[in-house]
């Protein structure tokens, strides 16, 4: 009973990816139509030779490593401020989750238009009631600017995430290092971040995976640009396919783009593997 | 080294009073054990010496200094607690050492220190696993290494044996009981099992409700309970009480008399009853009967009498073996 | 030390949130830029009454919905038969993970260009093979097409989920109800199911969340075409803000959706909560 | 009804054999404990005849009908689990009336069967509860109940006490034991815990690796232990064995001597030595004495006699209590 079923299940699973590969040795631009047939390693070539793709690249992984850091850094601090019990616990806790359920869309714009707006935005005016100047966020400082809205969607999930590991910490253990003469710091160091390591893991890298395919928030803001200053992977696949029109091309940036978060996968699901077995 | 002094200490948690004022002393070298039912603030009273709860009023006083204030680490107390509270991430001799680093020893002073403890416990060779690859008596042995190495003027155990199989709960008992006799340092130890108190304890502090219902050694306490609830808890299996006319009889509200201090007689006694369940042991056989003047009442039998369920039989306690309580349940 | 921290943490967090409500108060047309100043509902009065609305919100519901219905029960699916030991289980745990790691772009494009579409896709191919003729997906189902790529990314996830709770359930309970003389049918019925029903909740409601803000797929192959056939809610403050230019119903359409992704937010909190007492 | 046949059962794991060809006869209405080691096979057994696990050779007989390819459900038979295996969601009542609602019975006779196992039980309060509400004995208790309410040809226990505290796991222990002789249905228990086997059993089953060392009544294997595993799992404390010189006087590679029957004098004996660890349980003191000729024995002394640590002891063990084993560990 179980054999044909994993069968059907290998083909929905596993038939768009074949089929992505196999595109992308393909010639196949909407706007030649006529060019069709085997492309070799063409598309690969010139997607990766492309002026684009180095910036690309680079901008992909800022973007990640610089949210990464935000995120876990900020998430393991609220983390253990939440964990303290304080009046309003309740409420805070509700509040610090809220950016979570803000649409990217929706998010990016706000960022956009109220905070960053070199002219009407709140950054703007804070700095004009302080004699400045107002900075523009999105043309001087793309890359940062989107890092930061990121940064923001994903703290809550990332606080959630390692509230809830800190939560589950024995108390004894802590009690245990108190009696044995550790301090305050001693025992983050050597308890209690040891006891949080593989919920940061399991943070690091599902956030990983949803920060390698940001994309709206660039194709609300900067469109990638100034120049390629704020252009990252899928938003070049997705300038190869719908603006340039070629499917082959823009398949072969998905391979490439499918390798890179299969990296990732590997190492999300070895972690996961581990929490099962747990 | 190691004389811990109680004086009227309170514990409050909000509204609600866990220890109403208290006094206790602890000599040096002692073995006490803290036993009691479950809630009745043994572990708090541990915790409150350990420096783990704050005392609400009173003081504690450790070898000479007021200690109601000292944080644990400066009590120069060392604790095994009931989950063991190993540090998982870290191997055996890590856990084992932590004290020692935290005090900022020499790593080759921390070395000597470890192997000395793991060679009192016989546990050289586990030094390189971690916690979760040892079994729960193993655990204990780490949780008692630590506690060793700093060589604390009191050792402090929360239900150690709580955790343990039933086996390896008479095994470990000795082996602590052992290592009190060679180290001699005091140990205060709490725990809901009267046979661990009995089989363990220099003094035994029975509690009930925060209160302390009676503090001796086990003979003591056995021999002459000072109330219902010290007989009661004290002994297995448990004291029968009786009440109504036969304890009138006796000038008493109730009395109470011991399942080893009752004679089991297939001919004749003062309460006839028939045989409910019998329990063999082997070296004994706990005989319920239920009797129609005293209601259901254990007897212990040593040896080879057979009975068995629906037998007739005739109890008699024996005369100088029984205990009686007035209406407030004191012994008179 | 805890007051002020949490003080600056509300700050960090509700002052974006504050920010749209504001503006979605205020006159502020990037093309008028002259016009300004305090707008009462107006905003919100276009924003409900255009044309777009209606079908906006319906297309919203139905999408999440849609989604939900072939996640949750192809997840529990698919669990329940991952649960089944059979050869070479590690590997297709590993494949039925795959989609969760596609970019949304990716995704989209791939199966716009190589399974929907109407002359070169797959399901065109498959359909001439049997006599039949290409069906143009996109052109003529454009939101079912959409449910069933957003479900293709999303089932993983499901399945994860689901798979870790129903591996979490004492296998003592299934063996109490087969000595109980149950059937498979009632052991699923009345074990299983209810054992999983914390896990079904989260996972609705957190792929609810997602789902909402739904916006690269509809990007990249509709547009929320033809017509208003695919057009989403955060799709329509897309369109609002940036390209009708008008920020302040951008943000009366930004409230209202965090309204609507609140009313959930509600709910999920509270099941975690739940979980987080566990 | 409840009579069940093992006839040459076999269990393998794949390569290994958990369980070796193996025999046994349970008699109707029999009180059968299978005790052992933990990886004894004794849960493996009982799951073998639940059905809950295939027979890899052999048959096994319920009530004269070939049960060994029947599914559990159409055995007959009820099992109480080690983790209780309560279902969650559902009430106390609905978790009782689960296996009459299987078997399709109408909603009244389900409500007259589960008052009915709720009187037997003494539960009728907690019928609305859910599991996660209820303290440990009280879940051991619906267990119980769902499985009582089957009627079923056999109840099978698979340690259904370990999961509770000392105190509480006495009391449970007695219940059973009189539901035993209330219903007089087959019971068959899995226990570790030889006190269980010898106070519960009408048959204690000690086994071994898969294999059965012994089988008979709880005073027959105190008494006649047929081989040094029976001799030492049966009985508290552990009886004393000793070999080398002192086991050749007796003709034997080792001879054993239960606490019970070693005297203790403060003046003369064959055995002289130190008082290691005294355990004093008031009815009871466990004297642990380290010898010379003998090594560690540990002695049972009633009543008043004191000695404590340090003193010198002489130890006598009664002459026709002295059990002898051959070099293979079999009694002679």
């Amino acid at each position: 009973m179980v054999s044909p079923a994993v069968a059907v299940l290998l083909i929905w699973m596993i038939v768009p990816l074949a089929m992505t590969i196999w595109f992308s040795f393909q010639q196949y631009n909407l706007l030649y139509p006529d060019r069709t047939g085997f492309a070799g390693i063409e598309n690969y070539y010139y997607f990766i030779t492309d002026f684009r793709f180095q910036p690309a690249i680079w901008n992909t992984l800022r973007l990640v490593l610089g949210v990464l850091a935000i995120t876990t850094i900020g998430g393991i601090l609220l983390a253990l401020l939440l964990d303290q019990p304080f009046w309003g616990q309740g409420i805070v806790r509700l509040l610090v989750l809220a950016p979570f359920f803000v649409m990217p869309t929706v998010s990016a714009l706000v960022w956009q238009n109220m905070f960053m707006d070199p002219v009407n935005g709140l950054f703007a005016h804070i700095a004009k009631a302080f004699g400045g100047d107002g900075y523009d966020f999105l043309g001087q400082s793309p890359l940062m600017s989107i890092i930061i809205m990121v940064a923001w969607q994903w703290l809550p999930f990332a606080t959630l995430i390692l509230l809830t590991a800190l939560q589950s910490l024995d108390r004894e253990q802590i009690e245990a290092a108190e009696m044995d003469g550790a301090s305050v710091w001693s025992r983050f160091i050597y308890i209690i971040l040891p006891h949080m390591t593989r919920a940061i893991t399991v943070v690091i890298l599902i956030q990983t995976i949803f920060i390698l395919s940001v994309y709206a928030e660039i194709l609300v803001t900067t469109n990638g640009g100034p120049g390629t200053a704020s252009l990252n992977l899928p938003f070049l696949v997705y300038l190869a396919s719908i603006v340039d029109n070629d499917v082959g091309m823009g398949a072969a940036g998905g391979v490439i783009a499918i390798i890179l978060a299969n990296i990732v996968a590997f190492f999300l699901m070895r972690a996961i593997g581990k929490n099962l077995e747990h | 080294m190691g004389q811990i002094t109680l004086s009227k200490v309170v514990k409050q948690f909000g509204e609600v009073t866990v220890i109403p004022p208290l006094d206790l002393e602890i000599n040096e070298g002692e073995f006490v054990v803290f036993v009691g039912p479950s809630g009745c603030g043994k572990s708090t009273l541990l915790r409150l010496i350990a420096g783990l709860e704050d005392t609400s009023a009173g003081s504690i006083t450790i070898d000479g200094v007021n200690a109601t204030d000292l944080p644990p680490a400066k009590r120069g107390l060392a604790m095994v607690f009931q989950s063991y509270a190993l540090y998982p991430h870290m191997t055996v001799r890590k856990n084992i050492a932590f004290p020692l680093k935290m005090a900022g020893m020499s790593p080759e002073e921390q070395e000597k220190r470890v192997k000395a403890a793991a060679g009192v416990l016989n546990m050289n060779k586990l030094l390189d696993r971690r916690p979760g690859q040892l079994s729960g008596g193993q655990r204990q042995r780490v949780a008692i290494g630590r506690a060793i190495v700093r060589e604390p003027k009191a050792f402090l155990f929360d239900e150690p044996l709580s955790n343990l199989d039933a086996a390896l709960r008479m095994g470990m008992r000795l082996e602590i009981t052992e290592l009190h006799q060679r180290l001699k340092t005091t140990m205060i130890y709490v725990t809901h099992d009267q046979v661990e108190a009995m089989t363990m304890a220099d003094k035994i502090v029975v509690l009930n409700a925060g209160r302390i219902e009676q503090a001796g050694s086990p003979l003591e306490l056995y021999k002459n309970p000072k109330n219902i609830f010290v007989a009661s808890f004290i002994g297995s299996p448990k004291m029968n009480f009786v009440g109504g006319q036969v304890a009138k009889y006796h000038n008493a509200a109730t009395i109470g008399v011991r399942p080893e201090h009752v004679m089991l007689s297939t001919s004749s006694g003062p309460w006839k009853g028939t045989v409910g369940v019998a329990e063999h042991l082997g070296s004994d056989t706990f005989v319920h009967v239920n009797t129609e003047e005293a209601g259901t009442i254990t007897a212990r039998i040593s040896g080879e009498v057979v009975v068995k369920h629906g037998d007739t039989v005739w109890l008699t306690p024996m005369p100088d073996k029984i205990y009686r309580f007035d209406a407030e349940g004191v012994a008179i």
